[in-house]
This record gives structure tokens, sequence and C-alpha cells, in this order.
């Protein structure tokens, strides 16, 4: 293979869906080829940022700024660890949905399937754009353009409710996204710059108290795709999307991207010492906490699977911001390891769910008695996921619980580590009588309500094996092994600076 | 003005046929001398078209539309409008490119630069006369025609 | 000895001249030579306009005296950056525009070809003629021949058009008459007409009632014009029955050459300085802030595709007006001084042509003009629909389109003016135009067709596309395309030299 | 200029705006203004400008009363009643 | 108070033309009938024109025709760049008209009315949003 230039690295990784997505178009009516090509591109997209890792890990930030748009803000790329962390967990997860996409999508035969990929390829053009963006204005282009390109996705049904589900959707989106340009407007017009940087930008002018502490309300308001409660209603409603979009952009992609701008926003905007003084951190964390425990006895209630998976996800996503939020470096690290490891073990749960979907036809927990019997692979994917999702061994949930853990100590927080536990004990709670109902619950209940006389088996092939891959590297990482070290060093160079 | 089936009235028709030769003349003595004196092509052509506005308003529309095809309108506008916009233009051309657009004195009617532009300006009036002439005679004809081919006024 | 360009200000409007009457007089012998005639005058004024723009950005302004006559007392056209500016984006609209009317008018006017053209190229020569004049009194006879062709072509839909056509005649003509009283009282007080040579004797005067009140009429006659908040009345109905193309060049083009002649006015007749000594300004900021929410909610309330982009019209000149009016406070920075307002101008001429043209094209295929009917027409015209889809989510300001960028520098000038005000409805505008355009994405893309809910395998069937020709799917693809191209050209500050050079004609803007 | 005339004029000129904006006949109405632009041409020719006065006179008192007159001829003679 | 009539009155020019231009507005604003909108505007517009002659009349001038007689006798003659302006606006405004008439008429083929308020409840009838 031709050897790219470093710098223009990011613009290939990011080239490869763009292009992907006009030849999806192009190949519309023939759908092996037009899978192909996605195929292609996801691991041609992986592959080149792979390659950036090496260079990444040893310290050096891959910059390409093509152009400026106002004075003190270029449009461009500048790779950090943190940044290549999330790239690589979406587009490492991108091969294996879309493995799994076109198992899902030709056993239900869904319509508009065209649509459907391309859609897909723009939303995780948008998902690595925000993960290697250099600076706010870069980040917002992409993160609006993932808003835009996902509802198709959400909506995708077309029944009244996706259509009100995607109504939703954006409603609250693009709200958010008008917060977080006011944000990164003002924050332009105080620091004349949006860069990213590792000490922060805002530390160094000269705002008064009261000013920051808006500034970073408008930003928390703007990334609303973490889906922090109480704006968290557009998740749940989202899940009535194909599960392979649950799983990719539900699970990884659009809330992560929140995620993701949150840690930016208070690590590499705020940086780590003004929030301290501004007791910013505090509230982030009681907010988040607050939100873990809520979200996790609304998922208790929730019979539908993929209802309980999503409002996991909101209890989740709060542990990422509450680690950030204690403002410890083992609390940032547990946060930031909880990205990656977060998104394997939820794609895995999501897999799983559209699994028992199109093999079983069934949706909600109450009918999956004895599921575990005839989907035996599916099941144990399933409990994996649930493992780590409650932060039990073998499964890497333990590794970054830990970390968070440790951070609420070094806080010095007892209160915030009892959050953490109660927490940790709903997940409990609300994942463990799944994995209980489809190993040894009412058998005869469960199929007889919806077999329709099928033989129940496992779902097609292209759909179990990527689930067992993704269920694979959930125990993989919580081992010591030369990719969790990689992982370790790039978190390591994230919170060092 | 009168329906086709309308009774004729004698005087107004005399009187019409004694003024319309008068008003055009008049007209045309007002079009050429608008240079020095009042009026111009403006006021000419609307005297001219007011003419034919009379021997409508005397005779009748389809009479009127007779004398004044809607062809001879069409023409008649467009060549005044050229003649206007087309001798501008001959500056520029006979000077090469060296005069500004409407600049008379640079079109060779005579050897002398002002007469030359009095000239220009005389043609230039005349242009402007014979379409605003054709123009209003052609509004009114469209406002005052009862057809239902509806059309839209043209303007000036 | 002039140049070949420097003749060009003046053949532009002279060629578009003659080929009205060309037009006129061959479309009598042969119907069809009428669009011929036209796209190739508007293709050549097209090319010569970017020769202008060349020559203004390399060598400097273009002064030409007309006749030869010496400025006060001869009509001047000047060419400088701002017009040769607007003249480039007037004139490409205006290609695009009948490029896309061959067909249109087949179907939406049929046997008005040759007066739709006659018509249409005087309009051309009236907008050409307020762009390049320097001279008041000519930038007035060119704004009414430019209004009495708009009036003519709008009522060429007949029916409901008319009534729309004749309450725009009446306001337009009360606009103008304002426009002159105030041309009247400068001369009563300077006894010149020339812009430039106004500029040089208004300065001593500024203190006068009469300079003050003949400002107030032309802004007062101008806004009219350009269908400013509380003056817009006109500008619904007449938007959403003219035939598309006009629809598009009235609301691309003929509010926003209006709004090209206030800044002309403001700008180069008075100056910054006479400005900044009035709240004028100011007061425009609000009234803008108010035409923007209002018009938005207007635009929400509306069932027709194309009255609610009519609305959405009245928003977006909100938009340019607050830009204007943030100018002079946010004169220093890069973003601030004419930026903004002039690129909103050029953007809006391409979202809006084209979601106008969109909408003709919907008509044009299918009659259609509620929006609850266009259920499922995503798949039956699908290039026109992606077309639209573009440009709307350009409307709505998501980057990197055209309008995200001009929201921007909008947002950044009135920071830098300090109105913190205007930033929250600025961004409250982008979620109600969101709402608006998004309710006909939805039902374009997502509702089903009504009596095929169960299955949708099988209506995927039912539907066969019926594209528009692609003489009409071009013109539009070319506005779409550009919606984004311009962003990403906008972003990268490629035509911001341009906009410099503009505002450096006026003493404002930065430092860049 | 001679101000009787003038202001004789000028009276005549407001008297008669009023009155072709009242009367509820159209035809008199437009008959009105043509009496109208024909004193006003009468004023500017006072006012030193025969050109304009002439033009007017033209236009005003003739051309645009023929339209009115053949608009309302092709349409209805008499304004209704609020 | 003799000064005050007098500096009302000095200017009587530019009071008729205020009250004629009310006169027009008036007209244009309260009148339903379409045509009788159309003699509104028509004086509206004359108004203006008053004003601008006005502005170029001079006390004791002559009209500005050029005569060997008036340039060697030095008269002082009325400004004629305001008279030019003001033949184009007649131009302008004479041709408003006829478009507006036009209008009228085909108004009037579509609806049998010319009364404003009429055509609006016409057209509300027929469901403002569709054209054909």
């Amino acid at each position: 293979m031709m050897e790219i230039p470093e710098t223009l690295k990011p613009l290939f990784a990011l080239g490869c869906p763009a292009l992907a997505a006009i030849l999806i178009l192009v190949f519309g009516r023939r759908p092996n080829l037009r899978e192909g090509v996605t195929l292609l591109a996801s691991l041609s997209q992986f592959s080149i940022i792979l390659s950036m890792a090496s260079r990444v890990v040893s310290g050096v930030k891959i910059q390409s700024y093509l152009f400026p748009i106002v004075p003190g803000i270029s449009f461009g790329f500048r790779v950090d660890a943190f940044g290549l962390l999330f790239a690589l967990t979406a587009s490492s997860l991108w091969i294996l949905v879309s493995i799994y996409s076109i198992g899902y999508m030709r056993a239900l035969k869904e319509h508009a399937q065209t649509r459907f990929y391309f859609c897909f390829a723009l939303a995780i053009l948008g998902a690595v754009g925000v993960a290697l963006s250099g600076n706010l204005v870069t980040m917002y282009i992409f993160y609006e353009i993932l808003t835009i390109s996902t509802y198709p996705l959400v909506a995708h049904e077309q029944s009244q409710e996706a259509i009100f589900a995607g109504r939703k959707y954006l409603a609250y989106l693009l709200t958010s996204g008008v917060f977080l340009l006011a944000a990164i407007v003002f924050t332009y017009a105080t620091a004349q710059t949006t860069d990213f940087n590792p000490g922060g930008i805002l530390s160094l002018t000269s705002s008064s108290r009261s000013t920051l502490i808006t500034l970073f309300i408008l930003f928390i308001l703007g990334f609303m795709k973490a889906a922090y409660m109480p704006f968290h209603s557009w998740l749940p409603a989202a899940m009535v999307a194909p599960t392979p979009v649950s799983a990719l952009l539900h699970a990884v992609a659009v809330v992560k991207a929140g995620v993701f701008g949150i840690v930016r926003t208070v690590a590499y905007i705020y940086g780590i010492d003004l929030m301290r003084e501004l007791g910013l951190g505090i509230l982030l964390a009681s907010f988040a906490g607050v939100t873990m425990i809520v979200a996790s006895l609304f998922a208790i209630a929730q019979d539908n699977l993929k209802r309980r998976l999503a409002y996991s996800t909101i209890s989740q996503l709060s542990y990422i911001v509450f680690g950030v939020a204690l403002l410890s470096p083992m609390g940032i690290t547990g946060a930031i390891l909880h990205i990656p490891f977060h998104g394997f073990m939820k794609i895995t749960l999501f897999l799983c769910a559209g699994s028992i979907l199109v093999a079983s036809g069934k949706k909600n927990i109450s009918e999956m008695g004895g599921i575990g019997h005839s989907m035996p692979i599916t099941m144990l994917a399933f409990t994996v996921g649930a493992l780590g999702m409650c932060g039990l061994p073998p499964a890497c949930g333990f590794v970054s619980k830990w970390f968070l853990g440790l951070g609420t100590v070094e806080a010095d927080s007892l209160l915030f580590l009892a959050v953490l536990l109660i927490s940790s004990l709903l997940d409990v709670v609300y994942f463990f009588p799944i994995v209980y109902i489809a190993f040894f619950g009412d058998r005869e209940r469960g199929t007889l309500n919806l077999s329709e006389g099928r033989m129940m088996k496992e779902a097609p092939l292209s759909m179990v094996i990527p689930l067992s891959i993704t269920a694979l590297f959930s125990i993989i990482f919580s081992f010591p092994n030369p990719i969790t070290s990689m992982l370790f060093d790039l978190v390591r160079l994230a919170i060092s600076h | 003005m009168k329906e086709e089936q309308g009774e004729r009235d004698v005087i107004i028709e005399t009187v019409a046929r004694v003024m319309i030769p008068f008003i055009q003349l008049f007209a045309l003595y007002v079009i050429i001398h608008g240079a020095g004196g009042p009026g111009g092509g403006f006021q000419g052509g609307v005297v001219f078209a007011s003419g034919f506005i009379l021997y409508i308003i005397a005779f009748n529309l389809a009479g009127g539309r007779k004398r004044f095809p809607e062809s001879a309108n069409t023409i008649l506008s467009s060549v005044g409008l050229y003649i206007y916009a087309g001798i501008g233009l001959l500056a520029i051309l006979f000077s090469f490119g060296a005069a500004q657009y409407l600049n008379y004195g640079f079109i060779p009617f005579t050897s002398h630069f002002e007469e030359n532009r009095a000239l220009g300006m005389d043609f230039v009036e005349m242009g402007i006369g014979i379409t605003v002439m054709a123009i209003i005679a052609s509004i009114f004809f469209d406002l005052a025609e009862k057809d239902e081919k509806q059309k839209e006024g043209e303007d000036g | 000895m002039l140049s070949f360009v420097e003749h060009l200000p003046v053949l532009v409007v002279v060629i578009s001249l003659l080929s009205a009457i060309t037009i006129f007089i061959t479309g009598w012998i042969n119907k069809k030579t009428a669009w011929y005639i036209s796209t190739a005058t508007l293709l050549s004024q097209f090319i010569s306009s970017i020769f202008i723009l060349h020559h203004v950005m390399t060598v400097g302004p273009i002064r030409y005296r007309l006749g030869g006559w010496v400025p006060p007392w001869g009509i001047e056209y000047v060419m400088d950056a701002l017009n040769a500016y607007v003249l480039v984006i007037l004139l490409f609209l205006g290609l695009v525009c009948v490029i896309y009317s061959k067909r249109n008018i087949d179907h939406e006017l049929p046997d008005k070809g040759v007066s739709f053209y006659t018509v249409y190229q005087l309009l051309i020569t009236g907008l050409c003629g307020i762009t390049v004049t320097g001279d008041i009194f000519n930038m007035y006879v060119f704004i009414e021949i430019t209004s009495l062709s708009a009036y003519a072509l709008i009522a060429s839909r007949g029916k409901i058009a008319l009534k729309a056509s004749f309450t725009y005649l009446v306001l337009g003509s009360i606009g103008a008459c304002f426009f002159l009283l105030g041309i009247g009282f400068l001369y009563s007080v300077t006894g010149s007409l020339n812009i430039h040579d106004l500029s040089l004797l208004l300065p001593p005067l500024y203190g006068n009632r009469v300079v003050l009140a003949a400002f107030v009429f032309f802004i007062v006659g101008l806004s009219i014009k350009m269908a400013l908040f509380p003056l817009h009345t006109w500008l619904p109905d007449a938007h959403a029955f003219a035939p598309a193309e006009i629809s598009a060049m009235l609301s691309g083009i003929i509010i926003e050459i209006s709004t090209y002649a206030f800044i002309r006015v403001a700008f180069s007749v008075f100056t910054a300085r006479f400005l900044q000594s009035l709240p004028v300004f100011d007061i425009l900021c609000w009234l803008a802030a108010a035409a923007i929410i209002i018009g938005s909610v207007l635009a929400i309330s509306q069932t027709n595709l194309k009255r609610m982009l009519a609305y959405s019209s009245v928003a977006n000149m909100g938009y340019i007006v607050l830009a204007l009016g943030l100018s002079i406070s946010a004169r220093k920075a890069p973003w601030g001084g004419l930026n903004p307002s002039m690129m909103h101008i050029l953007n809006h001429a391409l979202m809006k042509g084209c979601l106008f043209l969109v909408a003709g094209a919907f008509i044009y295929k299918a009659d259609l003009w509620e929006i609850r009917d266009f259920r499922g027409l995503g798949r039956r015209m699908p290039y026109t629909c992606a077309a639209f889809v573009i440009a709307a989510l350009s409307m709505i300001g998501i980057p990197p389109s055209v309008g995200f960028v001009s929201k921007l520098y909008i947002i950044l000038a009135s920071i830098e003016a300090k109105k913190f005000f205007f930033v929250p409805v600025l961004l409250l505008s982008s979620l109600l135009n969101l709402i608006y355009f998004w309710r006909v994405i939805e039902t374009m893309y997502m509702k089903r067709v009504e009596g095929k809910d169960s299955a949708h395998t099988s209506h995927e069937l039912h539907l066969q596309k019926e594209e528009i020709p692609l003489g009409m799917l071009a013109p539009i693809w070319v506005l779409a395309s550009l919606c984004v191209i311009m962003g990403i050209l906008w972003l990268a500050n490629i035509p911001i030299p341009l906009l410099n050079q503009i505002n450096s004609t006026f003493g404002l803007g930065g430092i860049r | 200029m001679i101000l009787s005339i003038d202001l004789i004029l000028l009276f005549f000129v407001v008297l008669i705006a009023v009155a072709a904006i009242t009367l509820r006949d159209l035809l008199s109405a437009v008959i009105l203004l043509g009496a109208y632009s024909f004193l006003m041409a009468l004023i500017w020719v006072e006012l030193q400008s025969v050109d304009v006065g002439f033009t007017e006179a033209a236009v005003g008192a003739g051309a645009t009363t023929a339209f009115l007159i053949a608009a309302v001829s092709r349409t209805t003679r008499w304004e209704k009643k609020k | 108070m003799e000064w005050f009539i007098a500096k009302i009155f000095a200017k009587y020019n530019y009071w008729i033309f205020i009250i004629l231009m009310m006169i027009g507005f008036y007209g244009i604003v309260a009148k339903d009938n379409l045509i009788k909108k159309i003699i509104g505007l028509n004086i509206f517009q004359t108004a203006i024109f008053l004003y601008f002659i006005s502005l170029g009349a001079v006390r004791g001038g002559t009209a500005p025709i050029v005569d060997e007689e008036i340039i060697r006798k030095g008269y002082v003659y009325a400004n004629p760049l305001p008279h030019v302006l003001i033949l184009t606006a007649i131009v302008v405004s004479v041709a408003t008209t006829a478009v507006a008439l036009s209008l009228v008429i085909r108004m009037n083929q579509e609806y049998g009315t010319i009364e404003e308020s009429e055509i609006i409840q016409k057209l509300g009838e027929g469901g403002m949003t569709r054209t054909d």
C-alpha cells in the first residue's frame, strides 16, 4: 500500500466514509457492491487511524490545518491521544456493525437500504470528524453533520412513532447545537481561539467568574448528545430505529460524541485547574451522579429490551462525565477508558438484542424465557456485556470502574464513591434478570407465545460473528496484552500535560 | 369610445378629421424641436399617439386597429428603441472604443464634432418619439379592446 | 483611450435592452428564438460582469461618463468592488433562472413566452442599471424600470397574482415616490445628483434638517422595496403567486438589489461618519430582529410551500438588514463592516433561488402547492428533493453550508458590536427555520403515502420516478451544490479579499 | 411669477384633487383628474418650467386620462358604497 | 403673528405639495375602489413633481430655454435640471398607471368587480392558496 503523508492521514480517514457515501449512492441499485463499498471503506478507515496510533503513542501530535476561518481559528485536525482513542473506537466498531447490519437489514428485508448505508457512512464521517478535529469550530461542523445524518436513520421505520421519535431527536439535538454554537462564539470572543489545549484556553483569559460559569452551562446544554438527565428523553425514543443504528449511533457514535465534547470542554477548554477553581467539577459530578442513579431506576422499569439498554446507556454515559468531573487523574483515566470499553460492551448488548429480534421477533424481556437454550452464543455474549456493565470481572467494565472508584477516593469524596457503588448495584439489578430469564426462565411460556411454529435458532452468521468478536474484545481488554497496553499508553498521554 | 353599432356624431367626426393631421404635424415639430425648446421625443410621441386616440374615440376601435395594426406597433416600437440604443453604440464603434456610450460627437454624420452631437441627439429624440408613440397607442388599444385575448400592458 | 473592459458597465445594460427589443421582434416571427436570445444575452452579460469584477479587483474602480459629459452634469456609471460583486450575483442568478425557465414557461405561461422573455430582459436591464449607475436619479429610474417589469411578470401568472401584483404596484410606487422625494431634498441643498459628488458636498451639511429628512425618506422608500418587516405586506403574495423563476428572482435578487441601493445611499451618498451620528442603524437592528422572528413565525403558520418560502424571505431580509445595522458598530473587526451582509446577499440568493426553483419544479411536475401533499415526493422526484434538502439545511444553518457561514458571521458581528441581544435572536431563528423546513423534509421523505401504510415494500414499487427534465434539474443542482461549495469557500476565506475591498471603499472593515 | 394666479390655481388644484378622490362617479373622477393635471401643467408653466408643463398637459391630461377613461369604460362607472 | 403668517405663506407651494400628497395618500389607503386608488396614486406623484418644480423656480426668472437674447441680456432662468428629472418621472408615472390599469381590467375580468374588499372576499372563498 502506498504510504500516505502523515499530515494527510486525518483527511484520508475522513475521506473514506465520504467517498463511501458517494459510492453507495452510485451503486444504490446493486446491494452487493453497495455493501462491499461500506465494508471496504470501514476497513481502510480503521487501518488509517490505526497507522496514526503508533505515532501518537510516541508523543507526536499529528496536525493538519487546511485553511483559516477567522483569525485564530483554522479548519483543521489535530490528532491527540484522546481523540484518537475515540476515533479508534468508532471506526473499529463501524467494521463490525457494517457486517452485522448487512445480515440484519437483509434478514428483515428493510426498505430504503441505500439511504440507510449512505446516512450511516455520513454519521461515521461526523463521529470521526468530531474525534479528530483540532478546535471547537471544526468539531461543531462535524457535530452537526452527525446530527443531521442520523435523523433519517432514527426515522427509518417511517411509521408514526418513528417520525415522532425523529422529530424529538432533532428538536433536542439541534437546539443543543444552537447552544453549542453560542458557547463556541462566546469562547472565541473571550479567548480569541478555540483550539484544544491540554491546559485549557479559558484559564488565560480575564473573564469574570459568573461569565465562565454561564459559558460552561451553555457548553453543557450544547452537548445534549450526552443524554444526561433531564434532557435524555430523545435517546429512549430513538430506539425505534433499526438495531444496528441503535447500536452504533445511540450507544457509540452520537452519545459518545456528546460525552467526548464534554470531556474536551472540561479538560481542553477550561482545564482542570480552572474547573476546580470555579467549583464546576462538583456541579457536574452531582449532575452526573443523579443521572447515573435515576436512569438506572428507570431502566429497571422497562420491559422492552432496547429501551432498557437505552436507559442503561444514559446511566453509563454519566459514568464518563462523572469521572471527568472528579477532576482527579484516576477519575479521568477511568472516564477515558470507559469510552471504548463501554462502546464495546454496549454494542455487544445491542447486537444481541438485534439478533434476538431477527431470530425470534421478540422485543420484550418478559417473553424471552429460555431463549438462552436456542441461542447460546448470543446469550453468552450478552452475559459478558452485562457483566461488564455491572463492573464485574472478567469483562473490561471492571477496569474502568475500578479507576473511577480510585478517582472518587483521590477526590476525597466518599459520597461520590457511594453513588458509584449504588449505581453499580442498580446495574446488577436490571441486567441480571435478563440473563436469568434467558437461561433459566420459563421456556414453555416464552416459546409458545411467539415462535409461530418456527424453530428458534441462532441469527445469521454475519450477525453472530460480530457480536462474538465484540464480546471477546470486551474480555480481552481487561487482561494485559498489546492492545490494552496501547490503550493505556494513549490514556496516559491524554491525561499528562 | 363608441361601440361599433352606435350612431355616428358628425360634429366630432369632422372635428377629428380636421384636427388629427394638425396634431400629428405638431407632434413632429415637437419631436424635432426638442433640443432647443420645450418638447422632445417623449412629448412629441405622446402627442402623436393622442392623434390615434382621438381617432379611436371619434370613429371606432376596429377602424383604429386597421390603421395601426399590431405588427406596425411591434416594428415601430422596436425600431425606435433600436435607434435610441444603437446610436449610442455607434459612438463607441466609430471611435474604436475611444469615446463613451452616447458620445454622439464621434459619429461621422458631418465633419464637425458639435454638429454631430446635435444630429445624434435629434436621432435619439426621433427614436424615442417613435417608440413612445407606438407604445402609448398600443397601451390604449390594449386597455380599450374588449376581446378576451388577455395581454398585459407594455411598460415604457 | 478606454479599454474594452471599461466599456462593459454600460454595455451590460445596453445589450440587455437591445436583446429585449430583439426578442420582441424575432418572437413575433418565431416564438422559439426568445429563449435562445435571452440565454445568450445573459451569458454574455455574466461573462462581462466577471471581467468587470476582475478589472475592479486588479486595476481599480471604473468611472464611465455617459456621452462624455463631465459628472456633476452628465450621468456617470461607477463600478467599484461593491457593485461589481452585486452585478455578478445578479447576472448569475438571472442566467440560472432563464435556463430553468425554458421548460417551465411552456408549462406555466403557455403562449406568453415572447412577452415573458421581453419583460424579463427589461427586468435584467433595470437591475443592471441600478447596480452600475453612479447617479442617484438614474438609480431611481432603473428602480422603476425594475419594478414595472416585476409587476408585469408577477401578474403574468393571472388570477390571484393580479391582486398581488396590484398591491405590490401601489406600495412600490409609494416607495419609489419617497425615494424621489429624498432625491429632491438632497438636490435642493446640494444641487447635485452624482453620488460621488454628493458624498463630497454633503459632509458640511450633516446637521441640516433637510438632509436628515432626505435620509429618512430614502430609508422608508427603500424599506418598502426591500420588504423590511413592517412594510413587507406586499411580499408574500407576490412571491407566492409569481412564476417560479420570477419568485426566485424576486426573492433572490430584486429585494436584495434594493438592499444594494440602500447600502449605496447609506454609505456612498451619506457616509459612515454621518450614520454614526444617528441612532438610525440601531433602530434598523431592532426592526430587523423583529423581521427575523416574526417572519419565521409567520412562515411556520403557512401551509403553502411558496408562501412559506416568501415569509422566510422576510426573515432573511431581516438577517441582511441586521448585518447592515451592525456594520457601523462592528466596523473594525474582520467580520465587521459590510462583510456579513454582503455574504448573506450572495448566500440568500443561492439558497432562496434554489428553493423557489424547486417549489416551481413541484408545481411543474405534479401541480403540488401544499406541503401536506408532498408525501412520498422524496421517491418520486429524488434529485429535486435532494436539492431541496441541501438548500433547506443551508437555510437552517447546518455547517458547512452557506447559511451557517452567514449566521456565524452575523453572530460574531453582534458580539463585536456588543449588542448581545441579537445573538439569541439569531440562534432562535435558526430553530424556527428548522421547524418550518423540517416539516417539509419530513413530509417528503418520511411520511408514508396514504393507504399504503401496511407494507412499505409495495409502495416502493408503486411509485415511479417522475423527475423533471434536465434543463430544470441542472439549474437547481447548480444552486444547491453552490450552497455547499460557497460555504466551504467562505470558510476558507477565499472570497474575503473582495469583501475587504468593499469595506475599504467605505472606510469600514478591519485588519486582516 | 404672479402670486394671485399662483394662489388661485393652487386652490383649485386642491379642490379638484379632493373632488376627484371623493366623487363616486368614476368617470367624473377621471375627468376631474384630467382637469387636475391640466391645472398642474398651468402651474408649472407659470413656475417657469414650460417643458414639464407641456409634458404634463400631454401625458397627464391627455394620455393618462384617455387610459383611465378606457379602463372605466371596460369595468364599471360607479364606485360601490362601503 | 404677521411674522408667523409670512413664514407660513412664504413657502405656500410646499404646503400645497404636502396637502396634495396627503390627499393622494388618503385615496390610496382609504379607498376601496381600485381605480380610485390609481387616481390617488397619480395625485400623490404629481404632488411630488410640484415640489421638484418649486425647487427649480427662481423668483423673477424665465423659462430655461436657450435663446440668444436671454443669454445676451443676462436674464436669470430657472434651474433646468429638476425639469429633466420630472420629465423622466412623468414617464415613469404614466407607465405605472398603464400597468396598474391593465391589472385592474384583468381583475375585473377574473372577479367581476374592482372593489378591493370584494376581491379579497372572493379570493377567500376560492381558497387563497391555489391559483388554478
